[in-house]
């Protein structure tokens, strides 16, 4: 089990050594003072595009829900739960099994999820997927909560005072992250 | 003013919950003069009693969970918490699924020693370290994004493989990214590793002897800081580690700098894990045949084409069989993180223990800072990339 | 390295150095499992530690209302001892449910200081001889029973709203 | 007219201008804001971020302090029970005035000043000395722990820079051969700048200036992550305001000394200023404002040191140091360097 040592010698207090660590802090902070970029965007007025993929909120197809309740099932955080329909629907009951309560749909309590998608891979119909917005944000807590056909009406769309100009992140050797405009 | 009456030579410093330095704990600190006395650490602000929700949670349902208390470094968490489920369950996962995990586990080191980095930063008064540390910190995360969906919570690694393949174009990417982190790393080092002023808050202070970092139990950079070459990638090798070349960083020195250079060190070694895990990964499924199998059949192309596995229904209520035991161990970023769980047949873990890290680390408070000065406390704490929730749970 | 292979080689001088103590060997992947009474745990911990086990990973305590125990276990393993840093000891003793007591192990593995002292609050285990036995991450208030204790119930939501 | 008259005229004399006007108050307040401002932006253009940006974002956020003095001003002041009330009112007051008071002593023109005295360099220099002790009891007065710790190292420091800081400015006395500012300028005219006749107490002086005002990496008795602020940390709204400042102001000071001291001062005046009376006063501001730059600039690049170990760094290399620069300036003397 061989170990390896590192960078950052350490000289001691000899005072050459020291004047020369002085003089190359203050030598790196001018460089970044001068020549290095910066690598923040400025937030509302641009926003960074997410990847594909991303697991933001939750876009529901009740038309392909068949009600079996996995994704509530695997709710970790029981954010999901299956509602029954509202608008005094359940005392109807007229399916063909009158004793069968009315079918249940998800609805959903952003105040509690987690956003781990793993309704959304659980899903065997493909009723739920991610959308990619993530940073609505709520005035009341009460209105975090989205029953089944709230839930079905989509995320909810974020809105700039400005319209934002849109950047997507690329790896770049010298910057880090540089931003490219998209359209 | 209290804790100084006639005739008392010592001050009680309470530093924390609410301090800039403190995080969520508590230092209760006895300072004579500059010269702190005793030190004793009151932690359980973050408390959330993880070991039992996890008690009321499916298998599945607990890897979020588990995520949570060491909020930086959770892909090592997620690896171990599966890793001892799927001795449970008696499931491996395929060889590409193993190395998916490590990429992810390496990246996620990465980030999280330059967290812990930049809260030392702060904690000493670099303004800019801290900045750095977390600006560079969003490389690795932007590429854990790309691949998982989020940024932090991966939840990643689920029993039997891994959620996600990797997504087109990732290698190059990810090339530019090491090569950057690869070129920031020395201006880090002259504006804060090598600066005269880091190095005299550091050297010397806090120093943890070979011999008491065995007794005390002390894991990852700090122990290894102190001489002691244990990483349970090495003592105990999981996932694709088996096949990885790489070193074991040590010092000897056992003072707040050599606990910091330790973890500047392993962000080399990732970086160049992470390279040959992407030059030689193997092709094949990422996950386990019994569950794959299990996927709806009208998903199968959806999975092969974009890499994305849909769970089968049975992933919902795992149930391991009664009595089964299983301990399982990973080298989190901050060191060595222990799951034992015990199964009693259900679909929920009858009993999860969960020993992570700074758990095992919280002990040094008090050991390193006896006879230190009040200054030294930040410097010693930052140097311990201690992490309230992670020691709470 | 270690490898699956060695957990065997070490189990023989583990069984050797626990002669005379009634004991029960198993081995499991990496895990080497004693257990032992609990008048023999502080016995067995020091011939472990003379074997090389100098430390201890994890302490937990596991509630069995239905036999009427509490098992207390310690997982120790080896950082000096390169032959022993990829195997597990993993000591483990039954105590009654209602008179939890067993011995500290602190003063062989200080390593068990914080988690023996967690295992108390959370399962009312009594390590005897241990040097603060107090509150660690509850709040000082907490007056209920031990949480982590079966009997202790917290509330879980059904899937239906 | 008459009374406009007489106003202008009572503004615009010496008396009246520079205590309130130039280098006094107004400017100092407009350094304060500019300077601060502008510390933000170079640690975040160094951090490789923006900084202030969004009051006045086409300025780059220029008007972010004012915004933030007047949140200052509107922040309700919380006094703490168990403190000792008028010495907290007060402190933050007389730490702010006391700071500021040296302008007065300070020339920015050859003909224009307060105080014309043979011994002026000696009245900055004592009435510098004042507000380290209203900072002692600042951080008694709040009666908290860390406040007092602050207050005890801020008075540990000021001993420990002082003797250096006086040594180190008097070695210049002895090279120009004058106690008086005015003639420390002139004798700079006819020579060279004192930057060059004595680097060795140009550098000592300029270490200490950090020192003395808690700029990085001294910035100790404050020292966020340990005392939260130190004496300051029961302060809100425009007292700490205050006190925030006045260590800016005191750095103003010190960099308006130096700028006589060793950079020329306010020669060589351009000639368009040369007819306004403190027109030369430009050229001080000007040095004397770059140099707060360099200042704070070094918030960008350094931690802190400990306390002790800027004691030492005072007692054992300033100290020696700031005497061995009373020798360079004997020599540069002796070998008729200095004109004198």
């Amino acid at each position: 089990m061989g170990g390896v040592e590192e960078v950052g010698g350490r000289g001691g207090r000899n005072p050459v050594v020291s004047l020369w660590g002085h003089l190359k802090a203050v030598g790196t902070g001018l460089k970044y003072l001068i020549a290095v970029p910066r690598m923040t965007v400025k937030y509302p007025d641009e926003v960074i595009e997410l990847p594909d993929g991303y697991r933001g909120m939750l876009i529901y197809h009740q038309d392909l829900c068949i009600s079996c309740g996995l994704c509530a099932t695997i709710c970790p955080a029981n954010a999901i739960k299956m509602y029954l329909p509202s608008g005094g629907g359940g005392g109807e009951g007229g399916g063909e099994k009158p004793e069968t309560p009315p079918k249940r749909h998800p609805g959903i309590d952003y105040a509690r999820c987690i956003f781990c998608g793993f309704c959304v891979d659980i899903c065997p119909t493909g009723a739920l997927e991610h959308s990619k917005v993530h940073d609505a944000a709520y005035e009341r807590v009460e209105d975090m909560l989205y029953r089944p056909e709230e839930f079905a009406a989509g995320p909810p769309t974020v809105e700039f005072e400005r319209p934002p100009k849109r950047l997507r992140p690329v790896m770049d050797e010298r910057r880090g992250i540089s931003y490219e405009p998209v359209g | 003013m209290s804790g100084a009456g006639s005739g008392e030579r010592t001050l009680e410093l309470l530093i924390g919950p609410q301090h800039p330095a403190s995080g969520h704990m508590r230092l209760v600190a006895e300072v004579d003069g500059d010269v702190v006395v005793r030190l004793r650490p009151d932690i359980g602000y973050v408390h959330r009693t993880v070991e039992k929700i996890a008690e009321t949670k499916t298998y599945l349902q607990t890897i979020p969970l588990i995520e949570r208390p060491p909020l930086a470094d959770t892909a090592n968490h997620n690896l171990g918490y599966v890793m001892a489920v799927e001795r449970l369950l008696g499931v491996e996962a395929p060889p590409r699924a193993q190395w998916l995990r490590t990429l992810l586990a390496e990246m996620n080191r990465i980030h999280s020693h330059l967290y812990g980095l930049g809260i030392h930063g702060i904690m000493l008064g670099s303004s800019t370290a801290f900045m750095w540390a977390f600006g560079d910190r969003e490389i690795m995360i932007e590429m854990a994004k790309r691949l998982t969906g989020a940024r932090i919570t991966y939840s990643y690694m689920i029993p039997g493989g891994v959620r996600r393949d990797l997504p087109p174009g990732f290698a190059e990417e990810m090339e530019k990214a090491l090569r950057y982190l690869e070129r920031r790393l020395p201006d880090y080092d002259r504006i804060f590793f090598s600066n005269p002023v880091t190095r005299a808050r550091l050297e010397g202070v806090g120093v943890l002897t070979r011999e008491d970092a065995i007794r005390l139990g002390v894991v990852g950079p700090n122990l290894r800081a102190s001489g002691v070459a244990y990483d349970v990638r090495r003592a105990r090798p999981y996932a694709a580690y088996p096949e990885l070349d790489f070193q074991v960083v040590t010092r000897s020195e056992g003072d707040s700098m050599a606990r910091m250079l330790v973890r500047v060190g392993e962000i080399r070694e990732s970086i160049r894990m992470i390279r040959q895990i992407l030059a030689r990964m193997p092709d094949g499924p990422i996950l386990a045949e019994r569950y794959a199998k299990m996927i709806p059949p009208k998903w199968r192309d959806y999975v092969r084409e974009t890499g994305r596995i849909k769970f089968p229904a049975i992933l919902a209520s795992l149930r391991p069989p009664k009595g089964a035991e299983a301990v399982s161990r990973v080298e989190a970023a901050r060191g060595e993180a222990v799951f034992y769980l015990v199964s009693d047949g259900g679909p929920r873990p009858y009993r999860m223990r969960m020993v992570t890290p700074s758990l095992r680390n919280v002990v040094l408070f008090s050991h390193l800072t006896r006879g230190c000065r009040v200054a030294d406390i930040p410097a010693i704490y930052g140097s311990l990339d201690y992490f309230p929730p992670e020691a709470d749970r | 390295m270690a490898s699956g292979s060695e957990v065997g080689e070490v189990a023989a001088p583990i069984e050797g150095a626990l002669s005379g103590i009634s004991s029960e060997l198993s081995v499991r992947g990496e895990v080497v499992s004693i257990r032992v009474r609990p008048e023999d745990l502080r016995e067995a911990a020091e011939r472990l530690l003379r074997l090389g086990f100098d430390h201890v990973k994890a302490v937990t305590a596991i509630d069995r209302p239905g036999e009427g125990i509490i098992e207390v276990v310690y997982h120790a393993s080896s950082y000096g001892n390169p032959g022993l840093t990829g195997i597990i000891a993993e000591l483990r003793t039954s105590v009654p449910r209602d008179d939890p007591r067993v011995p500290t192990l602190t003063e062989i593995w200080p390593s068990a200081l914080y988690q023996e002292r967690e295992q108390w609050e959370m399962l009312g285990v009594i390590f005897e001889g241990h040097p603060e036995l107090e509150r660690l991450l509850l709040p000082e208030d907490f007056g209920g029973p031990p949480p982590l204790r079966k009997d202790f119930k917290i509330p879980t939501e059904g899937i239906n709203a | 007219m008459g009374a406009l008259g007489w106003i202008l005229g009572l503004l615009l004399s010496p008396w009246v201008f520079v205590p309130l006007i130039y280098p006094g108050l107004v400017s100092a307040f407009a350094v304060l804001l500019f300077i601060i401002w502008f510390e933000r932006k170079l640690a975040a253009k160094v951090q490789r971020r923006f900084g202030p940006y969004y009051v006045l974002r086409h300025l780059g956020g220029a008007t972010q302090l004012v915004a933030d003095l007047i949140r200052y001003l509107f922040a309700e002041p919380i006094i703490p029970e168990e403190a000792d009330a008028l010495a907290f009112v007060m402190g933050p007051a007389l730490l702010f005035g006391l700071t500021l008071l040296p302008v007065v002593a300070i020339p920015v023109s050859g003909t224009f000043y307060a105080i014309r005295s043979d011994v002026s360099l000696l009245i900055v220099l004592a009435l510098l000395t004042l507000g380290a002790a209203m900072t002692l009891i600042i951080g008694w007065a709040g009666n908290n722990k860390f406040s007092l710790i602050g207050g005890l190292r801020e008075g540990f420091l000021s001993m420990a820079y002082e003797i250096p800081l006086f040594v180190a400015a008097l070695s210049m006395a002895a090279a120009y051969g004058t106690l008086d500012l005015v003639d420390m300028v002139e004798v700079q005219a006819e020579t060279a700048w004192g930057v060059a006749l004595n680097p060795l107490a140009a550098f000592v002086f300029l270490v200490i200036s950090f020192l003395a005002t808690s700029r990085f990496p001294f910035e100790i008795s404050e020292a966020e992550s340990e005392l939260v602020m130190g004496p300051f940390t029961e302060y809100s709204g425009i007292m700490y305001g205050l006190t925030m400042g006045a260590s800016y102001l005191k750095y103003y000071v010190l960099c308006l000394l130096f700028s006589i001291m060793f950079l020329g001062g306010w020669e060589p005046v351009p000639p368009q200023l040369a007819a306004v009376p403190f027109g030369p006063g430009v050229v001080v501001f000007a040095k004397a404002l770059a140099l707060m730059a360099l200042g704070v600039f070094l918030r960008a690049v350094y931690p802190r040191y400990r306390v002790d170990q800027a004691i030492r760094l005072a007692w054992h290399y300033l100290l020696p140091l700031s005497v061995a620069s009373v020798f360079v300036s004997m020599g540069a003397a002796w070998l008729g360097l200095t004109g004198a």
